[in-house]
């Protein structure tokens, strides 16, 4: 870490490219995020435009190769799930409002954060120069299965697949350092009074989250080493024929890859958890149940990794026991969804854009769960397994995560960081544009795997039982190049507002937690008087009050 | 190190400093790291007797002698936090740098005894077991080195009294270290 | 199901009842959640001086609306379950006694079947072996050893509702009956390189007439 | 980070031994790892891995307990420490079945079963051709 030069008249250079201030760091991630995730859509214009018109030009590319291909569907899920979902939704959010909702001036270890947000940086910077080595990026799916991405005479990317690997293992140690960070911060720093059942939702979240993530990479970061090793030195780790074993790298992969699906679940349930009880102007039903459920879920998602390798050469009488599991998880799962519904229950909804994403989270993530059973059976999943009916099912669950609920998040907080209201009638027409063209790209693949359709194919025009679908597919890709379209006036709105939206004040919202409590945007150190907590962040429309919210750091 | 200290991180809600509470989460991530590997490892070594034949070559004087010198590291940075406790600034300097001297003669053993080996053919890529072997110890090797280098640092701010409680992290993380090394010792040399 | 995909194999069958109980068991708590959250959302949207209710949702009386449900879906996902698993176990664990054996090598990118020749026995001089075409009798049933030649491949029959990964150093057995005849698509189904969109087969499913015509061009010289 | 840091809540334990303990334990430690070294000469595997890992298990809980001063400190650093080793044992539980063996059910690994055949038929030191 180099010096922190730490006064309050800094220089541009210092104030925001090293600045130890977690509000500024929470806004390298997120603008770091919103950057990779609009690599992440290209991507998806791209590979969506040549399965519905294959072999031929595609606009702002050209005509696209298989090798290609691979490349941009492998890295839009990486860069979907590593470089945008976790920096905004874990990052972003929690170095913003982890600070300020337990009521401090800081994270524990500012320049431990800042040294984070640093490694993360790199980190997107190696994957990005990965595309352009030699040989192209890497193409082996975001699972990377060895021996394809051991070897570089089957990947036939000899350094994209090496950089891949490098750029997956910085982003890992960042959130390590970040998780420890926030962890020890919400330990240890929470305001006067602040018990642990006065925090919001949202940052138990985060810190569930992180623990998930710190327990569950391990294996993984070895397996990288072990990966890269295998790559470059010629170790044979994972190479059949001098012992190595493909499986193991798929445990150590799906051992973290499924409690990464809880990782960014956890905090876009919170984020839902908080919007709605704002703009539902109601105090959270079941409180303790709803972190029960958080955490049962957060143990039982180390149980069930296996239920993706069933048909993927596992022995058979594993796949029962993870079956079992898998479908358990649905408990505590839908127990959360129940306890959302009856939040709303008596509520007093107003519908601000943010209210209408965290709505509509509730209502997709839905379609996400139920599909899920079906793969997570396993005599079904023999059908589904590597199918678009996979493909449809964890866009529903990681679209509503790492999208819709972003969006609630961002309309929600907007005002807390940057002073200012976003426009709501762009944010509706955003919201609609948004949530009817991702129904409209994903439904119909629903379609399409139940037909067998499977994934990561290039063209589908030598399948004879498929080509019937070509018309899904298309219905498709209009529908993505829509959902793209209409986040230009997202953008627009988002840039716009920044600098001319009208002024927010300390609490738009006439919300009760207490990061609404101190100025907006919030000064360096945030609060001009630390606060004290005498009650619970959810105290909404409380009887014999003239207000209908009781901010916690009020006396009385 | 000019970055004035944020109030939350000289809160204590749950009674553990920070700075130790966080060392102690480093440590729980890094025991999933090194497990990660190591049940690899200890899988394919009950599963593949031959390994044995291979660990056979294994140099156990040298395996012995580092894990006495880490042990005993252990027990001066222990020392040096005792010193650095009851504010002896100077005895919690030197015993800092005696830890540091520990972990460099057992970098210098180290580096003989692969030296040896891979003259003699036990490379990287021989087989499995000295994959294990090297990428095992290897990324112990590295924990050593960035104790080392973090223990130099912070030694001239105890020497001026500055950040003491430093010196108990930091041997917090050190012991676990060694204590990597104590399971990594029959894992690799021992057990034939 | 059907009218989307042909079910050609003797346990296709079981696998679409399965997605169909799963369905509508999933189905109905589908509905039932979505129609409650809307019938709230229309419900209570704000009225002008109108409070939201109080409500803390920590006692038994209010919990119950959560834990009722909660347990009626334990019991659903049992069922489900019980049912995966007795799919599962037919196709996977359970092999029924062999009519013919064939041997499947995934290739980047190409499938490699071996055929048993007219003699019925895999690894014997009359067996034919055939590049990214799979001839079999119909409503017979056949044990196929799976291997991979380089990387992981995945063999898989979407008119069979039959899906297993192929990895190389390890033979895994599995099996299949066909029970329509007809030309239906084989597919690699694991990312296996830049080559794995186009590592697709055709499979034949004859009666034993146009097998054996079949495996007797194969063959010429055992005509003479 | 933070000097007005030590009296941030309790600090550790340690100081209310002398240097003679910890002298004591490091002593202790030097028996086991003699006793850990030797198990093994005597050739029997039991004694080997007892002596060896048994042994190894003393020693770290040793460590943690009075050098690392586990034995006082919250209860929540146990919990932290206990999870992590918790999901190291799941993992081992959840691959055993495929990576620990060469053959399950309707499967075997071929690979490296030849490997093992190929080594006992040997009979000697495989890797190291000196």
């Amino acid at each position: 870490m180099s010096s922190a030069h730490h006064d309050h008249h800094e220089s541009f250079f210092s104030k925001y490219l090293f600045s130890t201030d977690h509000k500024i760091i929470g806004m390298q991630y997120m603008f770091t995020g919103m950057f990779m995730a609009l690599i992440g859509g290209y991507f998806a214009y791209v590979f969506r435009m040549q399965l519905a018109f294959p072999g031929q030009d595609i606009p702002g590319y050209g005509l696209l190769t298989s090798a290609a291909y691979n490349t941009m569907v492998t890295n839009h899920g990486t860069i979907m799930i590593f470089w945008v979902a976790m920096p905004v939704l874990i990052a972003a959010l929690g170095n913003f409002l982890i600070p300020l909702m337990i009521g401090c001036d800081d994270m524990v270890f500012p320049r431990l954060n800042r040294l984070s947000y640093q490694i993360f940086l790199i980190s997107a910077i190696v994957l990005i120069a990965s595309f352009f080595v030699k040989g192209g990026g890497f193409g082996g799916a975001w699972t990377a299965y060895p021996p394809l991405s051991a070897k570089a005479e089957y990947n036939l990317t000899p350094w994209g697949s090496t950089l891949w690997v490098i750029a997956v293992a910085l982003e890992f140690v960042a959130f390590l350092l970040g998780g420890i960070n926030f962890i020890t911060t919400v330990m240890n720093s929470r305001a006067p009074g602040m018990k642990w059942m006065d925090i919001p939702i949202v940052v138990w979240m985060i810190v569930i989250a992180s623990i998930l993530f710190m327990l569950s990479v391990g294996p993984l970061i070895a397996g990288a080493v072990m990966l890269v090793f295998d790559q470059l030195i010629g170790t044979a780790f994972f190479e059949p024929a001098r012992g190595g074993d493909p499986i193991l790298w798929q445990h150590m992969f799906w051992f973290f890859g499924h409690p990464e699906v809880y990782v960014v679940l956890l905090p876009a349930m919170g984020i839902v958890a908080d919007v709605m009880a704002v703009h539902g102007r109601k105090k959270v039903f079941g409180y303790k149940m709803v972190l029960g459920t958080a955490i049962g879920t957060g143990i039982l998602s180390f149980f069930v990794w296996a239920h993706h390798q069933f048909v993927a050469g596992i022995d058979p009488r594993m796949a029962n026991l993870f079956t079992i599991t898998t479908l358990l998880i649905s408990i505590p799962v839908g127990e959360m969804c129940f306890v959302y519904i009856a939040t709303l229950y008596g509520a007093s909804i107003r519908y601000t854009t943010a209210m209408l994403f965290a709505v509509a989270f509730l209502v997709e993530f839905l379609i996400g769960g139920v599909t899920g059973i079906f793969l997570g059976a396993s005599g079904s999943d023999v059908h589904f397994h590597d199918t678009y009916f996979v493909v449809a099912h964890f866009h529903y669950t990681f679209f509503p995560i790492a999208i819709i609920a972003t969006f609630a998040a961002i309309y929600h907080w907007f005002p807390k960081m940057f002073g200012r209201m976003m426009n709501e009638t762009w944010g509706k027409i955003h919201f609609w544009g948004t949530i009817i063209t991702f129904n409209g790209i994903f439904l119909p693949l629903f379609i399409n795997g139940l037909a067998g359709q499977h994934r990561r194919i290039f063209s589908y025009e030598h399948f004879n039982d498929l080509t019937k679908f070509q018309g899904i597919r298309v219905f498709a890709t209009v529908n993505l190049v829509t959902l793209l379209a209409f986040q230009v006036p997202f953008l627009i709105n988002f840039f716009t507002s920044m600098f001319k939206g009208q002024k927010a004040g300390d609490n738009p919202w006439k919300a009760a937690s207490l990061e609404w409590q101190c100025p907006s945007p919030p000064p360096h150190g945030n609060f001009a008087k630390m606060p004290e907590v005498y009650r619970g962040p959810y105290e909404y429309s409380v009887p014999g009050r003239s207000t209908d919210f009781w901010p916690q750091n009020e006396r009385t | 190190m000019g970055a004035q200290i944020p109030i939350a991180t000289t809160r204590s809600a749950t009674g553990v400093p920070t700075g130790r509470l966080a060392v102690w989460w480093v440590i729980a991530s890094e025991i999933v790291i090194f497990g990660g590997i190591l049940v690899a490892y200890i899988l394919g070594r009950l599963m593949n007797d031959y390994w044995g034949a291979d660990a056979a070559n294994t140099n156990v004087l040298a395996g012995s002698v580092n894990t006495f010198v880490l042990l005993t590291s252990s027990l001066f940075v222990v020392l040096a936090h005792q010193a650095a406790e009851n504010k002896e600034t100077d005895k919690a300097f030197r015993y800092i740098w005696l830890t540091i001297l520990g972990g460099l003669i057992f970098l210098v053993i180290k580096s003989f005894e692969w030296s040896y080996e891979i003259h003699h053919g036990m490379t990287i890529t021989s087989s499995r077991f000295w994959s294990f072997y090297y990428t095992a110890a290897g990324i112990h090797g590295l924990h050593v080195i960035a104790g080392m280098i973090i223990m130099g640092i912070i030694s001239f701010d105890v020497k001026k009294g500055k950040f003491l409680h430093r010196v108990e992290n930091i041997g917090i993380y050190w012991h676990f270290v060694d204590i990597v090394w104590i399971f990594l010792f029959p894992l690799l040399y021992i057990a034939k | 199901m059907e009218n989307l995909v042909v079910a050609a194999s003797s346990y296709a069958k079981d696998i679409d009842n399965l997605i169909w109980i799963v369905a509508i068991l999933g189905g109905f708590w589908f509905f039932l959640a979505e129609g409650v959250l809307f019938y709230f959302l229309i419900k209570f949207r704000h009225k002008e001086g109108q409070k939201a209710q109080y409500l803390v949702g920590e006692s038994k009386e209010e919990l119950k609306w959560i834990t009722r449900p909660h347990h009626a879906i334990l019991i659903c996902d049992l069922v489900i379950v019980f049912m995966a698993i007795q799919v599962w176990y037919n196709i996977k664990q359970q092999l029924p006694p062999a009519d013919e054996t064939i041997q499947v090598v995934g290739h980047q990118w190409s499938w490699r079947f071996i055929h048993p020749g007219l003699d019925h026995q895999l690894g014997t001089a009359d067996d034919v072996e055939v590049v990214d075409e799979l001839h079999v009798r119909v409503d017979k049933t056949y044990h196929f050893k799976l291997e991979a030649a380089d990387v992981l491949h995945c063999f898989s029959i979407p008119a069979f509702r039959l899906k297993q990964d192929a990895i190389p150093g390890r033979v895994i057995t599995g099996w299949f009956k066909p029970t329509k005849t007809g030309e239906y698509d084989l597919q690699c189904a694991e990312m296996c390189g830049i080559g794995h969109g186009i590592m697709q087969s055709k499979l034949y499913v004859e009666t034993d007439e146009q097998h054996d015509e079949w495996l007797k061009k194969q063959m010429p010289q055992q005509q003479i | 980070m933070g000097a007005s840091h030590s009296h941030a809540g309790n600090h550790s334990s340690g100081s209310h031994h002398g240097p003679g303990h910890y002298v004591k334990i490091w002593a202790i430690l030097l028996v086991l790892l003699v006793l850990s070294i030797l198990g093994p000469e005597i050739g029997v595997k039991w004694i080997t891995i007892v002596s060896a890992f048994g042994i190894a298990f003393v020693k770290a809980y040793i460590v943690v307990q009075e050098f690392m001063h586990l034995k006082n400190e919250r209860r929540v650093v146990h919990y932290a420490l206990a999870t992590s080793l918790i999901a190291m044992g799941m993992f081992v539980a959840g691959i055993y079945a495929d990576v620990g063996r060469t053959a399950g059910e309707n499967w075997k690994n071929q690979a490296a079963q030849s490997l093992i055949d190929k080594h006992a038929a040997e009979g000697h030191n495989s890797s190291a051709p000196h």
